[in-house]
């Protein structure tokens, strides 16, 4: 289990309000799997429009990266700059 | 900025039948007409460029005055030590004009020609009493500076005339000038507001003759009576100086525009003649 | 619409060009001689990419008719180096970084060049009031003033002439 | 990532970086011989040019270009009827998420025009001359419609609609009417009610900053040629080649093989190069009129048809105990997103509190569409806006509670393990530290004068990875080349030698960095976010490290020993295995010399998505004197302390934060669009849109704190943005302290500051 989370108002649309959720997943690309069964289209807009930030540490389209049991996921608006 | 003849006439002369000719500007160092004609503010058309004319670069002495080519531009004025030390606010207005770059080339004439209100060097010539030699196809005649702007972007000049030199008077002894201006920055602005003052004192120190020409709060530079007047008889104290920033702000008559409000415009004129005339006062009691 | 044939010195070489009408200085140089260092990033005087230094003068290019040119002495960025030595500002502003996209620098150095010939000891508050009309967005200016300060020293040690 | 060192090396190991060696690219930029956008030129190139709308906000009713096409001369004559009509959607472009459509309408208007400057048509000529007499003779006729610029006006109800289906994003429940309103944000944690019952003091403003431009000195500018079988080259001055090459293939419908993008020197982007405006363009003209296009913008269109980033209004409450510890924020930002949806908000609601451990708080954000230039990126966008707004309000807090400005922010500074405002949790950074580094330098201490003020303001930024490539080269000689797909904006080159050369145990004059274009090189983010000298820099690292490992297998075989008895070191392969070799030692140049004999050519390629780029924090102090009667304030003293990870090249890095802060100077001072009562810019010049001069600036003194960060090979974080987000409210608070008034709306002109004083 990973606990995931968004400070983010978009997130909420998906989830019915709910602004965390715990999601069994090893990795990035199953918690966007998970999250797009649980609440469909959650997943997608987590892989186009979200970083995920892994125990502090922000990734952006790194679908392997691996989820330690436990881990803190925060999702995240991606993030350009000038 | 296509479809523009160029021609550099050799006298003044040729240069009047030249301008003569329907659209033709004079081109002394460039700096406002290149940009304009860039920015398509002015019609094409034929560019006589005076700087070929015997004269038209150069500074010299005549009867205790000076006479400045039209097109000689303000970096070599910046550096005529005999002109900087009888007319310091002419000098140093003219310096103002533009970065080191513009003042290669930008001319007293051509910043008086382009007519705008907020001009540096103009205020400061007026409160000089500066006359201007102009040259046209019916000869030449001298006039006042003040006469030549009667409108932002118009002047008197007749087609084919244009200024040849500017002349400075002699200076009277225990008299100076000074100018300042306000600008956003610190460099590369058009004033805001630009006040000249030029300034005589009897042998007691009190000022007998003022004169006070402000930019920038009126379609042409205003010379202030009523804020020369409140210095005349006076040491440039307080009370006097007061009176100046009120009869100052009187004669302003500004609009609100992308460089400042008419009010920012007035109540810094006023400021700005207080400090102007000390340091004009300040030159004229050290000068014997 | 006549074209004027200019006869100029650049950078000390004999040089002509026919110049269109309305053309400027810098449109000759970088479009008619190839000499690209001079650069364009205002066309209104307000920017100081474009300096160049006409007869002794620094000047904005771009508010000098290519045809005025004609018999004057005109010294660009090209001109700066000798041969594959570098001026002193040249090498000041590399080691003291004093450029990050480089496209101001040309212009810069040319200005900073028209400085040191004046005045070779400049203080750092005249070095920053002739510099003021070449725009620099990139360094906030602290570097390039201490290279031109730096470059000033060393020139006066070595007596060598701007 | 098996050959990957993922530790930073400790500073005292390392030859190359941390050195300040003379940039590679140096000499032909203070030659003039670096060739930049508007520097090239190919045989039989036209004159391209744009027509633009006079009008904010117009229907175009009809175009017609017959008498233009007459003019001889004129070779091409384009509008939008010559681009594929694209259907929405967005795409990672280049970093951040864009529209397509949107691009390609920004490019070139499609029914209707959206701002002063907004393209409507373009043409390619044999002269510059002939192509200005072809745009006079292209007849538009506009049915002319009522305009919105300000951001307020432009969220209210009845404001005039800039697209008919745009219905904002985010609400709870969707909304039935269209409006200007993209798109609401909103970040949220704790009980804002409640954290405002537990305060003791209470501080609320409205703030209000200008649109302003990057204000690069390069303007835009593009070669373009369509070759006869349909294979394009590009060579434009921009943040990316590769984003330059997937803009062009969305937006003309071409396949990205067909697209070859050379990268010209870049005269500054911060931000405003990570699109196209003239590309696509050059190529429809190139494509129509079978010869190559040259579009070089004015200053004039660079200002109206560019950048530049948001206007803004920002409300702050803020809520603190007595003793400085904040218990709740509210705060609302709107941001001006010019005529097409994406201004910078959503960063703008995630760094606002970034700064801040606060418990309660709501950050809302509005997307507001409006009849000016769509914004574009600027040096962490989003940032400086919010950050006047917070750091202001920090500032009268302070001030209300009697504290310190420094003391009451570090008394609420996130450290490592606390929770960001964003959402994760941080490690590894080093904001307090910049607040110690600012708190006891002379400079805090010193005393000030009549009429001078001493402000103090943080700022923070994400920075980011993303994707990179990068090739090493060895040559026959020992020596190499460096080949990465990102334009150098600012120096990047000598960071890629430099990691490159410590690697290999070279000195730096003997690694050769190169920009390649988008054929020569795998695919590139833009440089852009503070990413080149981290992502790239990775991607350079790692190349530096397969050659190393290769090298040392080719040694180990020369020598008949394992692999592992092989060590690298400054710059040679050592014997290590027991036997006759023990203690040989082959130099880069050897093994390169008799490369053939040990397997061919020496090289590596190393294609990354970089991830946990390290958050930069600032601290800054402005010192300022104020005019009592003109307004004019003075830059006095300025010293900027920021978390930089560790610095590869310290005097860029220096310069990443002296330019950042300069920017931020003329953003707090006198830089500010201007739009006329019918929408129409009317400071479009360098004249008066002011940049700072070097006249306006003092020295800036930056204090670069290394806080390593352990997903770099050397440490490094991204440093280029953050600077640019404090000096706006540290210039403010000085301000506030030399006069005695809160000015809550930039720019902070003369006549505002004197306006203020006359109401004091």
């Amino acid at each position: 289990m990973v606990k995931v989370a968004a400070a983010d108002s978009a997130f909420r649309l998906y989830t019915d309000g709910l602004g965390e959720l715990e999601v069994e997943a090893t990795s990035v690309r199953r918690l966007i799997a998970a999250l797009e069964a649980r609440f469909p289209g959650l997943g997608e807009h987590v892989s186009r429009r979200m970083a995920v930030a892994i125990d502090g540490e922000i990734h952006q389209d790194a679908d392997d990266a691996p989820l330690r049991p436990g881990a803190e996921v925060w999702l995240i608006p991606k993030i350009g700059g000038g | 900025m296509s479809h523009i003849d160029y021609m550099a006439p050799a006298s003044a002369e040729e240069a009047a039948t030249a301008l003569a000719a329907h659209g033709a500007r004079a081109l002394g160092g460039g700096t406002d007409l290149l940009v304009q004609l860039r920015a398509g503010r002015l019609p094409p058309g034929p560019i006589v460029d005076l700087k070929r004319i015997p004269g038209a670069i150069g500074i010299r002495r005549e009867g205790g005055g000076f006479i400045i080519g039209a097109a000689t531009p303000g970096m070599a004025i910046g550096e005529n030590e005999a002109l900087a030390a009888a007319w310091p606010g002419v000098v140093e207005a003219t310096c103002l004009i533009g970065s080191t770059q513009i003042q290669g080339r930008a001319s007293m004439a051509g910043n008086l020609c382009n007519a705008s209100p907020a001009a540096d060097s103009v205020p400061a010539m007026i409160a000089a009493r500066a006359t201007c030699v102009i040259v046209g196809p019916s000869g030449r005649r001298t006039i006042p500076v003040e006469a030549i702007a009667v409108g932002p972007g118009r002047t008197c000049l007749e087609a084919g005339e244009f200024v040849l030199e500017i002349r400075l008077p002699p200076r009277p002894p225990r008299s100076a000038d000074a100018y300042l201006r306000s600008i956003p920055r610190t460099e590369m602005d058009i004033a805001v507001v630009g006040v000249g003052v030029n300034l005589t004192l009897d042998e007691s120190g009190t000022i007998a003759e003022a004169r006070v020409a402000i930019g920038a709060v009126g379609p042409t530079v205003v010379i202030a009576k009523d804020a020369a007047a409140a210095l005349v008889g006076s040491k440039a104290d307080d009370a006097a100086l007061a009176k100046l920033d009120a009869a100052a702000r009187a004669a302003c008559r500004p609009i609100s525009d992308k460089r400042g409000t008419a009010e920012f415009r007035t109540s810094i004129a006023g400021v700005l003649a207080r400090r102007v005339a000390t340091i004009a006062y300040e030159r004229a009691t050290s000068r014997p | 619409m006549s074209r004027n044939h200019v006869s100029a010195t650049v950078n000390g070489d004999p040089v002509e060009f026919l110049s269109h009408p309305g053309a400027t200085l810098l449109d000759a140089l970088r479009d008619d001689l190839g000499l690209t260092g001079s650069k364009e990033g205002c066309g209104s005087g307000d920017c100081g990419a474009c300096s160049v230094i006409l007869d002794g003068r620094l000047v904005c290019s771009c508010l000098v008719l290519a045809a005025e040119a004609q018999g004057r002495r005109i010294e660009t960025i090209e001109g700066m180096a000798d041969g594959a030595t570098l001026h002193p500002l040249q090498q000041k502003f590399l080691e003291h970084a004093a450029l990050q996209c480089g496209f101001c620098t040309p212009g810069l150095l040319v200005a900073a060049k028209a400085l040191l010939e004046v005045n070779p000891d400049p203080s750092e508050s005249e070095t920053r009031y002739w510099l003021a009309g070449n725009l620099c967005r990139c360094t906030g200016y602290d570097k390039v003033i201490r290279a031109v300060m730096d470059a000033a020293a060393d020139m006066r040690q070595a007596r060598v002439p701007a | 990532m098996s050959d990957v060192l993922d530790r930073p090396e400790t500073a005292a190991d390392l030859k190359v970086v941390g050195t300040r060696p003379v940039r590679p690219d140096g000499a032909d930029k203070v030659t003039g011989r670096a060739t930049f956008g508007a520097d090239f030129a190919m045989p039989g190139m036209l004159v391209g040019k744009i027509k633009r709308s006079p009008h904010a906000h117009a229907r175009i009713v009809s175009i017609d270009t017959r008498k233009a096409r007459a003019i001889p001369g004129v070779k091409a004559v384009v509008t939008a009827a010559d681009f594929p009509d694209l259907a929405s959607e967005v795409m990672e472009g280049g970093e951040s998420a864009s529209n397509m459509r949107d691009i390609a309408l920004n490019c070139m208007a499609r029914d209707k025009a959206l701002y002063d400057g907004h393209a409507v048509a373009a043409v390619a000529a044999t002269s510059s001359a002939a192509a200005d007499a072809a745009l006079a003779a292209i007849e538009v006729v506009y049915e002319r419609l009522p305009h919105v610029i300000e951001v307020e006006a432009a969220m209210q109800a009845d404001a005039p609609l800039l697209h008919a289906h745009l219905f904002t994003a985010g609400l709870d429940t969707p909304p039935a009417k269209a409006s200007n309103i993209a798109a609401r944000n909103r970040l949220a944690r704790g009980d804002v009610d409640a954290g405002f019952m537990e305060a003791d003091a209470i501080v609320e403003g409205r703030y209000v900053t200008a649109a302003v431009h990057q204000g690069y000195i390069e303007p835009h500018a593009t070669v373009a040629a369509w070759g006869a079988d349909g294979q394009c080259q590009v060579w434009s001055s921009s943040q990316g080649q590769f984003m330059v090459r997937t803009y062009c293939a969305k937006v003309l419908g071409l396949d990205s093989s067909a697209i070859r993008v050379t990268p010209a020197e870049i005269g500054g982007g911060f931000g405003g190069k990570t699109t196209v405006y003239l590309e696509p363009l050059a190529l429809a003209l190139s494509r129509q009129a079978g010869a190559p296009v040259k579009m070089v913008m004015t200053r004039d269109e660079v200002f109206r048809a560019t950048g530049p980033t948001s206007g803004a209004v920002i409300e702050v409450k803020l809520g603190a105990k007595a003793d400085g510890t904040l218990t709740a924020a509210n705060i609302v930002l709107k941001y001006q997103a010019g005529a097409f949806p994406g201004s910078p908000v959503v960063p703008g609601t995630m760094t606002a509190l970034a700064c801040y451990d606060v418990a309660n708080f709501e950050v809302t954000g509005y997307d507001v569409v409006t009849n000016s230039p769509k914004v574009a990126a600027y040096r962490a966008p989003g940032a400086p806006i919010s950050a006047f707004g917070v750091e202001s309000a920090m500032d009268e807090l302070a001030i209300k509670l009697g504290m310190d400005p420094i003391a009451l922010r570090e008394k609420n500074a996130v450290r490592d393990g606390v929770k960001a405002a964003y959402g994760p949790t941080f490690r590894d950074i080093g904001y307090v530290e910049t607040l110690e580094a600012i708190r006891d330098h002379p400079h805090y201490a010193a005393p000030l004068g009549p009429n001078q003020g001493r402000g103090v303001a943080v700022g923070f930024w994400f920075n980011v990875g993303g994707e990179s490539t990068a090739a090493v080269h060895v040559n026959e000689d020992g020596t190499a080349v460096v080949v990465t797909g990102n334009p150098d904006v600012g120096g990047s080159r000598a960071a890629m030698a430099m990691m490159a050369a410590e690697v290999l145990g070279l000195t730096v004059d003997k690694v050769r960095p190169i920009v390649a274009d988008t054929a020569a090189i795998g695919f590139s983010m833009l440089t852009g976010g503070s990413r080149t000298t981290f992502a790239t820099g990775m991607a350079v690292t790692q190349a530096a490290q397969k050659i190393v490992a290769d090298l040392k297998r080719r040694a180990a075989s020369v020598w008949e020993v394992p692999i592992d008895g092989v060590e690298w070191l400054d710059g040679s392969a050592v014997c290590l295995a027991p036997g006759k070799t023990r203690g040989a030692a082959m130099t880069l140049a050897e093994l390169a010399a008799t490369s053939a004999k040990t397997g061919g050519p020496i090289s590596a390629s190393v294609s990354l998505n970089a991830q946990g780029a390290g958050p930069g924090f600032a601290a800054h102090i402005c010192d300022v004197e104020v005019d009592p009667e003109t307004g004019h304030v003075t830059i006095l003293r300025y010293t900027a302390a920021q978390d930089v990870g560790r610095a590869i090249h310290p005097a860029y890095v220096e310069g990443q934060i002296h330019g950042g802060v300069a920017q931020g100077i003329g953003w707090a001072l006198n830089e500010e669009y201007v739009f006329d009562a019918d929408g129409r810019m009317e400071n479009a010049g360098f004249l008066d849109y002011r940049v700072p001069v070097a006249s306006d600036l003092p020295m800036i003194e930056a204090i670069m704190i290394e806080v390593a960060n352990p997903r770099h090979p050397f440490g490094a974080k991204g440093v280029g943005e953050v600077p640019i987000v404090p000096p706006l409210a540290a210039v403010a608070n000085a301000v506030r302290r030399a006069i005695g008034v809160r000015m809550t709306e930039l720019p902070l002109s003369p006549p505002k500051i004197r306006a203020a004083l006359d109401g004091r």
